[in-house]
C-alpha cells in the first residue's frame, strides 16, 4: 500500500513522478512532467524557475490546491510522513492543510481577506483546527509580535489594507506558523517588496524556521533569494526539473545549460557605463513638490518635495527608490497626469504645463511610456494591431492608413516578435512579450523619450535581460532616451547612465552611476546596496552582518 | 418555557386564529368584501358609491326612502310629509328616535343636516342631486319642519330621500370618518381592519339580526369572490362574470346602471343613416351570457323600466348588418364621408370587461363598414370629453357612457342628458326641450306621458346614441347569511335585511 | 524567444474565410445560447409574420370560442394554445402582440441605456459638480412616481406608444446610470486607459474605444434582465389605461387582461407569462454567451477544439 | 462620517426641493381635481364653487407660493378627498409599506443569496442550472398574476393562508412573498456572478490552505466579499417597493403608501401627492445612506473614503 511508502532518508514530505496537466477545451498543458523531490525536517529546500516552469503547481499540488479541472494530477506520488496526500480523503487531507503543512503566498494584499481584521484571520486557521476562540486569539497576538508587528493586541483589530506590504507577509507567515507546522511552503514570499523589506522577512522566516525546526520550500525566480536563504535547491524548466542539489555548489558549478543562462541574465554584473557628459536638454525638472492631504487628521505626505533633475539626449536616467519614494508621484508628474504643488517641468525648455493644443499634442507625442504591468497597460479586448496603431489613429497625420499595416510589422520585428502576432490579443501572449508590444507601441510615434516607470520589474530574470537589451539596442539605433524608474538596484547599475536616489519623496543622491555605486555618500543608499540580495552565495554570506542592522531601524 | 418558544407558541396561535374563520361563528358578525375604500363615510355623501353602502339606512338614516322594486317613496324618519304650496313642505318626523350619541332626533337636528348638507365650508356631494335648487329648513315645532324649495319642487318626496340626518354635533367643516346618526348600527371604529359596525341596541325599528358587520375593501373581484368562498367574509361586491362560478353563492341583479354609447354628432355621425345603422350593426345579443353576465337587459332607453318616464312602447334594436351595411353605402353616396375614423372612448375601470366588450362591437362597427378606432382613456381625461363646455372643435366621437338612475324619476336623467342646456347633452331638439320642460313641471300621468313621449322622440327620431344593457352587478353571498340583493343592493344595502342562516 | 509557455491556443489558424460561419460555430457549441437564439429568431419572425401567418385570426372575435382551452386541434391549429375572452386564437394574439412587445422592450431599453449610459459616462468621468449633479437627478427620477410620470407625458401629448417608451424609457434610466458611473470610476484608473490618455488619446477616444468596451457586458446584463422589467412595466401601465391601446397589444397587456380569468381558464395568462418568461431566459443566456464570444480572454471557450487530447 | 452625512443631507435637500416643486407643477398639468372629486352630474357652479373652496381657481403661481409658506411649516395643507392633513395620511400609511419592503427584501436576500452562492460554488452544476431557472422565470413573472395565483392555490385550493388582510402574521406571507419572487430571482442572478468571481480570489486559495471547509470558503470568506453588488440591487429593489407595490397593496387591501399614492393620483389629490413624493423620497434617500453604511460594514475598505 502506498500509505505505507517508505519515505528518503529523514524527509517528511516526498514527491515522486509527480505530473500534473491542465486542461483547456483547445489544449492541455503539461505543467509538470514527471517530477521528483523530497525535504528533510528542519531543511530548507528551493524551487527555482521562471514563469510557467512548474514551480508553483507543485507546491500546490502538495497542498491540494489544483482546481480540478481544469488541472488533474495525471501522475506521480506525494507523501507526507508515509501518508500519501493525493489518495487520502479531502476530510484528511483538511485536516493536514494548515496544521502541519502550512503555506504563505506571493502578494498578500490579495491573499487576505479583505473584509477580516487580521487578528481573526490568524486566529481562524487554529479554530479550524479545533482550537477554542479565546485560545486562538490570545495566540493570535503572540503571533503577531513574534513575526514582528509591533502593538499586537491593538493591530489585532485592523484590516489588510492598512498594513504596509511587508507588514501584510508577516501576518501570513504569523498565519502560517500558527499551529507549528512541519513543512512551510512560500510561494514568491517576498517577490512585490522592496529589497530592504525582503531582507527582513527572509531573515524572520530563516530565523523562524531554526526555532521550529520546520522544513522550509521555497520557490522563488530570485537567484539572490534562493542563495540567501536556500540549503539545497531545484532547477525547473517546463515542468521538468533541470538540476538538483546543494545551493553553493549548483551556482559554483551548474551542469545545465539553463541554470548556466539563469546565472549569466542576472543583472548587475556587467561593467558601468561611461560617463559621457552629454550637453542637449531635453527635460528639467526644478524645485517639484507636491503634497497630499490622506485624511483631515493625519500630516500631509510629502510625495515630492523639491525634487530638482535634467534629463538630457541619449542618456539612460535611472530613478531608484522603495515604496513610497514619491517615484511615482514623479512619473505622473512628467506625464502631466499630476500637477505639482510648485515647481516647473520644461520640455526643451518649453513648459509642460502650460503647453496646451498642438504643443501638449507634440509633447505626447515625443514623450512615451512603458508602465510595470504589461497585462494591465494593454487593453484586453484589442488585438495587437490595434494597440500598436492606436497612437496613430490619435496622432492623425503621423501615418497614412494604408502604411499602418507595414508599420506595425516593422515595429513587432524591431522589438522581437513575429509580424503575424498583429492579429493575436494580449492575452495569448506572456509577460515579456506583452511588454515587448508596450514599447512597440511606445515606439511607434518614434518619440524621444520614454520612460520606463518599473518596466521590468513584473518579469523574470531571463526575459528581464532580454528587454534591457532590447531597450539599450534601440536607445543605440534611434538616439532615445530613457527615464529608468525601478526598485531594482542591479538593473539600473547595468542600465543607466546616470541614477537619482530618491526617498521620501527627496532626492538623497543623484550623479554618474559608478560613482553612486561604488562611492554612495548617502546612508540611505548604502543600506539600498546592501539589502539588495546577492546572487552569489559566497558574497552573500560576507553581507549577512549589515543587513541585520538594518531591520533595527527600519 | 424558553422566550423563543414562547414567540414560536404565540406565531402559531396568530396563524391559528388568522386561519380559523370560525373565530367570530358564535356572534352573528359578518364581514362585506367590497371593492373601494371610500374617502370618508360622511352622513351627506350617501348618494356616493361605496359611502352609501356603508352609511345609508345602516348609520344615518334619511327622511324618505325609495322601494326597491316600484321606487315608492316610503317614510323613514319622516313620517308624514305634503306640500303646502310655494314650494314649501311640511315635515312630521318620527317620535322616539335617538342619535347614536343620546341627542334626540328633533326639527333642529334635521335643520342643522339640512344647512350643513347645503353650506361650502364642507363639500357635500349628495347635494348634486338638488343642485340647482335652494333648500331653507325651518323648525316648527319638535317634531315638524317646513322645509321650502326654491325653485318649487315637485320630487320634494324623492329629494327628501337624499338628506342624510346626521348628528347635530357633526363638524360643519369637516367631513366624517365617524358618522352619528340614528340608524340600526353605530359606528365603531375605521382601520387597516376595514370599517367595524356595530348594532345600536336603542334603534327606533325592528333589531337586526346581525349584530357586527366590517366592510374589508379588496380591489380584485377574484380575491372577494375568494374571501366568500374561504369564509373570510360573507357577502362580497362587485364579483366579475368570470369570477361568479358558483351558482349557489352568485347572485346577479339589475343594478340600476344602464350603459350607451354617445355620439358626438360631427361627420359622419351627424348624418341620420350613419347612427342608425351602428345602432343596427350592433348585436346587442352576442355580448348576453358572454363579455357580460346573461342576466344583462339590452337596453332602449337610458333608464330603467321601474322608472317614472320609462316608455315600454319602443323596441331594441334588430341585428341587422345587412341594413347596416345598406344604409352606410346610402350615406356614402350622398357624400356622407362614411370612411373617415370614428373614435370610440372608453374610460378605465369603468365596469367589468368594459374592454372586451368595446372590443367586440368596434369589430361588428368595421364589419358594416365604418372605421372605427378604440381609445382607453383615464378619467379625469374622460370626463373633459363628456361634461360642458365643450372643447371648440370636436371629430367625430362615440363616448362609452353608463348611467344609474335610482331616484325613481326620469327627471334625474333627461334634463341633464337631452335637454338642449344639458350639462352632457348633445341634443338640440325643441320639441325634446319643451316637452322635459313641461314633464318636470307636471305630476302624475301626464308628467309620466310627456317624459315617454320625449324618450320616443329621442330613441326613435334624434338617435343620440347606442342603448346598450341594463346592467348587473353579481354579489355573493356565503352560506352562513341569508341576503337577497335587490334593485338598490348597490346604493342602499341595509345591514337589517341580512339574516343569519339558522343552524 | 528562448523558452515560454503560451498556454492559450495561437490564433494563427488561417482566418477563415465566413466570419458568419464562425459565429455559427460558437453558438452551436453553446447549446443553451444556441437554444434561445432559435427562440428569439421564432419571436422575430413571428413579429414579422404572424399577421401574415394567422390572417384576421388574431383580431376576429368569435364568442362562441371564448376561451376556448388549449390543446384542442377542433378548431384548427391557431386554437392549440386555446382562445382568449373573445374566441380570438391565443397564438395568433401572441405572435402578433410580439411585434408591439418587441417594440416597445427594445425601445425602451435601447433609450434609456443611450442616456443612462452617456449620463454615467460624464458623471463617472467628469465627476465634480456635474456628475454630483447627475446623481441628485437620478435621485429625483427614482422618486417620481412613475405613474403620475405616465399620467403627465399622457396629458401633454396625445395617447401613443413612444409615450409608453418614454415614461417606461425615463424611470430605467437610474439604473444604467448608476452601474455606468461606477464601473467607469473604476475602469478609468486602469493603466491601458492611462496609457492611452498619455499618448494624447481625445476624452471621446478614452470614452468610446477604451471604456465602454469594458463595461459594455454588465451594461448588456443588465439591459437583458431589464428586457423582461420593461414588458411588465408596460402591462402595469396598460392595466391603468396608460399603456398601448387596442387593437395593438401586448404580451403584458394579455396577461393583465387575462388575469380575470386565472380561475376560469388560465391559459390567457399563461401562454403570453411563458412568452415573456422564455424571451427574457434567451436574453439572458445569449447575453452570457455574447459575453465570453466578446472577451478574446474567454472566447476560446467557444471556439473549435483543435487538439482533443484529454 | 459626520461631513459625509451632513454633505449628504445638504445634496438630498436640494434634490427633495426640486423633486416636490416638480410634482407640483406635474401634477397640475395632469387636469382639476373637481371633475374627479364630484359626481359626473354634479353642476357646473358646483364644481366652480370646489375650486374656489381649495384655491384651484387662484393662478398657479400663487397655489405654488402658498404651497411653499405650508412647506416651510411642514404643512402640506388637506386631502380632498378625505378632508385630512395630507402629512397625517402619508404617515399613517408608510409604516405598512416599510414593513413589507423591509420584510419581503429581507427574505429574498437571505433565500438568494444562500441560494445564488450555492449555485457558484459548482457553476454549471445541476443545482445551478435548476436556481439560474427558477430565478429567472422569477424575475420575469407579473407580480398580480402571482398575487392571485398564489390566493387560488394557498387560499382557495389549499387553505392555508388567509386570502388578504393585514391583522395576524399569516396574513402577511402571500403579499411579502409575492414581493419577494422578483428581487429574489435578480439577486441570486447576481450574487451567483459576484460569488463566482470572487471564489476565484486569491484569499479563497488562503481559506483552503488553511484547511477550510467548503461551506466556511463561501459563506464566511467569500459572501461577505461578494455583498456589494447584492446590496446595491437589493436595496434598488426596496426603493422600488417603498415608491409603490400599488399591485400588491390593491390586491391584499394593505393600506400602504402604494395604494394611498394611486389613489391620490387617480383622484388629483395634490396635496396628498405632494406629501407622499416628499415622504417616499426621504425615505428613499435614507435608504441610500443605509446602505452606503452597509457597504462601509461589509467591506472595510471603504470606510476610509
Amino acid at each position: 500500500m502506498s500509505d505505507n511508502k517508505i519515505m528518503p532518508d529523514g524527509a517528511i514530505l516526498d514527491v515522486a513522478n509527480l505530473s500534473v496537466e491542465f486542461h483547456a477545451r483547445n489544449t492541455v498543458t503539461k505543467a509538470v512532467r514527471d517530477v521528483s523531490w523530497s525535504i528533510r525536517s528542519g531543511e530548507t529546500l528551493a524551487i527555482l524557475g521562471e514563469s510557467g516552469s512548474g514551480k508553483s503547481v507543485s507546491a500546490s499540488a502538495v497542498m491540494g490546491l489544483i482546481d480540478s479541472p481544469p488541472g488533474f494530477v495525471t501522475g506521480g506520488t506525494i507523501h507526507y510522513r508515509s501518508r500519501d496526500l493525493l489518495g487520502m480523503a479531502a476530510e484528511e487531507r483538511r485536516a493536514i492543510s494548515g496544521k502541519k503543512i502550512a503555506m504563505i503566498f506571493q502578494d498578500p494584499l490579495s491573499h487576505l481577506n479583505p473584509v477580516y481584521p487580521i487578528g481573526w484571520q490568524i486566529a481562524e486557521v487554529m479554530r479550524i483546527h479545533g482550537m477554542e476562540a479565546g485560545d486562538a486569539r490570545r495566540r493570535a497576538l503572540d503571533l503577531l509580535e513574534r513575526v514582528g508587528i509591533p502593538n499586537a493586541a491593538a493591530r489585532a483589530g485592523s484590516y489588510p489594507h492598512e498594513f504596509s506590504g511587508g507588514q501584510r507577509q508577516r501576518v501570513m507567515i504569523a498565519m502560517a506558523i500558527a499551529l507549528k507546522p512541519d513543512l512551510l511552503i512560500a510561494d514568491e514570499p517576498t517577490t512585490a517588496l522592496d529589497v530592504t523589506v525582503q531582507a527582513q522577512i527572509l531573515r524572520l522566516l530563516r530565523q523562524l524556521q531554526k526555532e521550529e525546526s520546520m522544513a522550509l520550500l521555497l520557490i522563488t525566480h530570485d537567484l539572490g533569494v534562493v542563495a540567501e536563504i536556500a540549503d539545497r535547491m531545484i532547477v525547473m524548466k517546463d515542468g521538468e526539473v533541470v538540476e538538483t542539489g546543494d545551493v553553493a555548489e549548483v551556482y559554483r558549478n551548474p551542469r545545465h545549460a539553463y541554470t548556466r543562462q539563469l546565472l549569466a541574465a542576472v543583472p548587475g554584473q556587467e561593467p558601468f557605463r561611461p560617463e559621457v557628459e552629454r550637453s542637449e536638454v531635453l527635460i528639467k525638472a526644478t524645485a517639484l513638490k507636491k503634497t497630499y492631504l490622506l485624511s483631515s487628521n493625519a500630516p500631509p505626505l510629502n510625495a515630492m518635495d523639491n525634487v530638482s533633475f535634467e534629463l538630457r539626449k541619449g542618456e539612460t536616467l535611472g530613478i531608484v527608490g522603495e515604496s513610497g519614494s514619491g517615484k511615482t508621484t514623479l512619473a505622473k508628474t512628467l506625464l502631466r497626469l499630476n500637477i505639482p504643488d510648485s515647481g516647473s517641468v520644461t520640455y526643451r525648455g518649453k513648459d509642460i504645463f502650460s503647453l496646451k493644443g498642438d504643443d501638449l499634442f507634440d509633447y505626447r507625442r515625443r514623450l512615451q511610456v512603458v508602465f510595470q504591468d504589461p497585462t494591465a497597460s494593454l487593453n484586453p479586448r484589442m488585438s495587437i494591431f490595434d494597440i500598436i496603431s492606436e497612437p496613430w489613429a490619435i496622432h492623425k497625420g503621423v501615418k497614412p492608413k494604408q502604411e499602418w499595416a507595414a508599420a506595425v510589422r516593422d515595429l513587432l520585428t524591431q522589438v522581437g516578435l513575429k509580424p503575424e502576432h498583429a492579429k493575436r490579443y494580449p492575452h495569448q501572449f506572456s509577460g515579456g512579450q506583452r511588454q515587448r508590444i508596450a514599447i512597440a507601441r511606445a515606439l511607434a510615434l518614434k518619440p524621444e523619450v520614454i520612460l520606463c516607470d518599473e518596466a521590468v520589474s513584473a518579469l523574470d530574470v531571463s526575459v528581464q535581460a532580454q528587454v534591457i537589451a532590447l531597450l539599450k539596442d534601440l536607445q543605440e539605433k534611434l538616439g532615445l532616451s530613457y527615464i529608468f524608474i525601478a526598485h531594482d538596484l542591479p538593473l539600473v547599475r547595468d542600465f543607466a547612465d546616470r541614477v537619482i536616489v530618491m526617498r521620501k519623496g527627496q532626492i538623497v543622491e543623484q550623479g554618474f552611476t559608478s560613482a553612486i555605486f561604488t562611492a554612495p555618500a548617502d546612508p540611505y543608499t548604502r543600506e539600498l546596496i546592501a539589502a539588495s540580495p546577492e546572487p552569489d552565495p559566497a558574497v552573500h554570506r560576507s553581507r549577512t552582518q549589515p543587513a541585520a542592522n538594518m531591520e533595527a531601524h527600519a | 418555557m424558553s422566550s423563543k418558544s414562547g414567540i414560536l407558541q404565540a406565531f402559531a396561535i396568530t396563524i391559528m386564529a388568522a386561519t380559523a374563520p370560525a373565530a367570530y361563528a358564535q356572534t352573528a358578525s359578518i364581514k362585506i368584501a367590497v371593492p373601494v375604500e371610500p374617502a370618508n363615510i360622511d352622513g351627506c355623501n350617501t348618494t356616493v358609491n361605496g359611502i352609501n353602502l356603508i352609511v345609508k339606512e345602516n348609520i344615518v338614516e334619511t327622511l324618505t326612502v325609495l322601494d326597491p322594486n316600484d321606487s315608492k317613496v316610503l317614510p323613514r324618519l319622516a313620517t308624514k310629509w305634503e306640500d303646502t304650496g310655494n314650494g314649501v313642505w311640511r315635515v312630521t318626523l318620527r317620535d322616539g328616535v335617538t342619535f347614536h350619541d343620546g341627542k334626540p332626533l328633533n326639527a333642529d337636528a334635521v335643520v342643522k343636516a339640512v344647512e350643513r348638507m347645503q353650506s361650502t365650508g364642507v363639500t357635500c356631494l349628495d347635494r348634486t342631486k338638488i343642485a340647482n335648487v335652494k333648500l331653507t329648513a325651518k323648525s316648527i315645532d319638535d317634531k315638524t319642519l317646513e322645509l321650502k324649495a326654491d325653485p318649487a319642487q315637485v320630487l320634494m318626496p324623492v329629494f327628501l330621500s337624499f338628506i342624510g340626518v346626521v348628528g347635530p354635533d357633526t363638524s360643519p367643516t369637516q367631513l366624517s370618518r365617524a358618522p352619528v346618526g340614528t340608524g340600526p348600527y353605530q359606528f365603531v371604529s375605521w382601520n387597516a381592519d376595514g370599517v367595524q359596525l356595530k348594532r345600536n341596541d336603542g334603534y327606533w325599528g325592528k333589531k337586526p339580526e346581525v349584530e357586527n358587520a366590517t366592510f374589508v375593501f379588496r380591489g380584485e373581484s377574484a380575491l372577494r369572490a375568494a374571501m366568500v368562498k374561504t369564509g373570510e367574509a360573507d357577502i362580497a361586491y362587485s364579483i366579475s362574470p368570470q369570477d361568479a362560478d358558483d351558482p349557489k353563492m352568485d347572485k346577479a341583479f339589475l343594478n340600476g346602471e344602464t350603459t350607451r354609447i354617445r355620439f358626438i354628432m360631427q361627420p359622419p355621425l351627424d348624418d341620420i343613416r350613419i347612427r342608425q345603422a351602428l345602432n343596427l350593426g350592433f348585436d346587442r345579443g352576442a355580448l348576453v351570457g358572454t363579455v357580460f353576465s346573461d342576466e344583462v337587459v339590452p337596453a332602449t332607453q337610458f333608464i330603467l323600466p321601474k322608472i317614472n318616464g320609462y316608455n315600454p312602447d319602443l323596441k331594441v334594436w334588430p341585428y341587422d348588418p345587412k341594413q347596416a351595411m345598406k344604409l352606410v353605402q346610402e350615406a356614402k353616396t350622398a357624400g356622407v364621408p362614411v370612411d373617415r375614423p370614428i373614435r370610440l372612448i372608453g374610460r378605465t375601470n369603468f365596469f367589468p370587461n368594459q374592454g372586451e366588450a368595446l372590443q367586440a362591437i368596434q369589430q361588428m362597427w368595421q364589419q358594416i363598414g365604418l372605421n372605427v378606432k378604440i381609445e382607453m382613456m383615464e378619467s379625469a381625461e374622460w370626463l373633459k370629453l363628456v361634461n360642458k363646455p365643450y372643447p371648440a372643435e370636436r371629430s367625430a366621437m362615440m363616448i362609452q357612457e353608463m348611467h344609474d338612475n335610482n331616484n325613481g324619476d326620469a327627471a334625474f336623467t333627461m334634463y341633464f342628458r337631452y335637454h338642449s342646456k344639458g350639462q352632457q347633452s348633445e341634443m338640440n331638439n325643441p320639441q325634446v326641450d319643451g316637452l322635459i320642460d313641461k314633464a318636470m313641471a307636471e305630476t302624475g300621468a301626464q308628467r309620466t306621458k310627456d317624459f315617454q313621449e320625449a324618450n320616443r322622440i329621442i330613441a326613435t327620431d334624434v338617435i343620440p346614441a347606442v342603448p346598450m344593457y341594463h346592467m348587473v352587478s353579481q354579489m355573493r353571498v356565503g352560506p352562513r347569511v341569508n341576503y337577497m340583493p335587490n334593485a338598490l343592493s348597490t346604493v342602499q344595502f341595509e345591514l337589517s335585511d341580512i339574516t343569519m342562516t339558522k343552524k | 524567444m528562448a523558452h515560454q509557455i503560451l498556454s492559450t491556443p495561437l490564433a494563427d489558424a488561417p482566418m477563415p474565410e465566413n466570419r458568419f460561419k464562425i459565429i455559427l460555430g460558437m453558438l452551436w457549441r453553446d447549446k443553451f445560447a444556441f437554444t434561445a437564439t432559435i427562440i428569439l429568431l421564432v419571436t422575430i419572425l413571428s413579429a414579422i409574420l404572424g399577421p401574415w401567418l394567422f390572417g384576421d385570426a388574431a383580431i376576429v372575435m368569435n364568442l362562441r370560442a371564448r376561451n376556448a382551452p388549449p390543446f384542442d386541434l377542433s378548431r384548427g391549429f391557431a386554437f392549440i394554445l386555446g382562445g382568449d375572452s373573445l374566441g380570438r386564437s391565443i397564438l395568433a394574439r401572441i405572435a402578433l402582440a410580439s411585434q408591439t412587445t418587441m417594440l416597445i422592450a427594445a425601445a425602451t431599453v435601447f433609450c434609456s441605456l443611450v442616456a443612462g449610459t452617456v449620463l454615467g459616462l460624464v458623471a463617472g468621468y467628469r465627476g465634480g459638480l456635474l456628475g454630483e449633479a447627475i446623481m441628485r437627478v437620478t435621485d429625483i427620477i427614482m422618486s417620481f412616481p412613475s405613474l403620475l410620470m405616465a399620467l403627465v407625458i399622457l396629458y401633454v401629448f396625445s395617447p401613443a406608444i413612444s409615450n409608453v417608451i418614454i415614461v417606461l424609457a425615463i424611470t430605467r434610466i437610474p439604473l444604467y446610470l448608476r452601474t455606468t458611473r461606477a464601473e467607469v470610476m473604476e475602469v478609468r484608473t486602469r493603466m491601458f486607459v492611462v496609457a492611452a490618455e498619455v499618448t494624447g488619446a481625445s476624452t471621446f477616444r478614452l470614452v468610446f474605444k477604451h471604456i465602454l468596451p469594458i463595461i459594455a457586458p454588465t451594461l448588456l446584463t443588465i439591459m437583458t434582465l431589464d428586457f423582461a422589467f420593461v414588458m411588465l412595466a408596460e402591462a402595469s401601465l396598460s392595466f391603468l389605461g396608460l399603456g398601448v391601446q387596442a387593437p395593438d397589444v401586448t404580451w403584458g397587456a394579455m396577461v393583465a387582461e387575462g388575469r380575470a380569468y386565472l380561475s376560469k381558464a388560465w391559459w390567457l395568462s399563461f401562454w403570453p407569462g411563458l412568452a415573456i418568461a422564455l424571451v427574457t431566459m434567451s436574453l439572458n443566456l445569449l447575453s452570457n454567451w455574447l459575453r465570453i464570444a466578446t472577451d478574446p480572454l474567454q472566447r476560446w471557450r467557444l471556439e473549435k477544439p483543435e487538439t482533443q487530447n484529454v | 462620517m459626520g461631513s459625509y452625512l451632513s454633505k449628504r443631507a445638504v445634496w438630498s435637500g436640494i434634490s427633495l426641493f426640486l423633486l416636490v416643486v416638480m410634482v407640483f407643477f406635474m401634477a397640475r398639468l395632469t387636469g382639476s381635481p373637481a371633475d374627479l372629486y364630484l359626481p359626473i352630474d354634479a353642476p357646473n357652479s358646483m364644481r366652480e364653487e370646489f375650486a374656489r373652496l381649495h384655491g384651484f381657481d387662484q393662478p398657479v403661481l400663487v397655489q405654488f407660493f402658498t404651497f411653499l409658506r405650508g412647506l416651510v411649516m411642514l404643512d402640506f395643507g388637506e386631502s380632498l378627498r378625505q378632508n385630512r392633513p395630507a402629512l397625517a395620511l402619508v404617515l399613517e400609511a408608510m409604516p405598512t409599506t416599510l414593513l413589507l419592503a423591509f420584510y419581503s427584501i429581507a427574505i429574498a436576500l437571505i433565500v438568494a443569496v444562500v441560494t445564488g452562492a450555492l449555485a457558484a460554488w459548482r457553476p454549471n452544476s445541476i443545482f445551478d442550472r435548476i436556481a439560474t431557472l427558477l430565478s429567472l422565470i422569477g424575475a420575469s413573472l407579473p407580480n398580480f398574476w402571482i398575487a392571485i395565483v398564489g390566493v387560488l392555490v394557498f387560499a382557495v385550493g389549499l387553505e392555508w393562508l388567509p386570502t388578504s388582510g393585514t391583522g395576524s402574521v399569516a396574513q402577511w406571507i402571500l403579499p411579502v412573498a409575492v414581493l419577494a419572487i422578483r428581487p429574489c430571482g435578480l439577486i441570486v442572478q447576481i450574487a451567483r456572478s459576484s460569488m463566482i468571481s470572487v471564489l476565484s480570489a486569491a484569499y479563497v486559495k488562503t481559506a483552503r490552505a488553511k484547511g477550510a471547509k467548503s461551506r466556511r470558503i463561501i459563506f464566511v470568506h467569500a459572501l461577505r466579499n461578494a455583498m456589494l453588488p447584492v446590496i446595491t440591487v437589493a436595496g434598488d429593489q426596496a426603493a422600488g417597493i417603498i415608491n409603490g407595490a400599488v399591485i400588491v397593496e390593491t390586491i391584499f387591501g394593505f393600506p400602504g403608501i402604494g395604494k394611498l399614492m394611486i389613489d391620490s393620483i387617480t383622484y388629483r389629490d395634490f396635496a396628498v401627492i405632494q406629501a407622499g413624493v416628499m415622504v417616499t423620497a426621504i425615505a428613499i434617500f435614507m435608504l441610500n445612506v443605509v446602505i452606503d453604511i452597509a457597504y462601509a460594514i461589509l467591506d472595510p475598505r471603504i470606510r476610509m473614503n
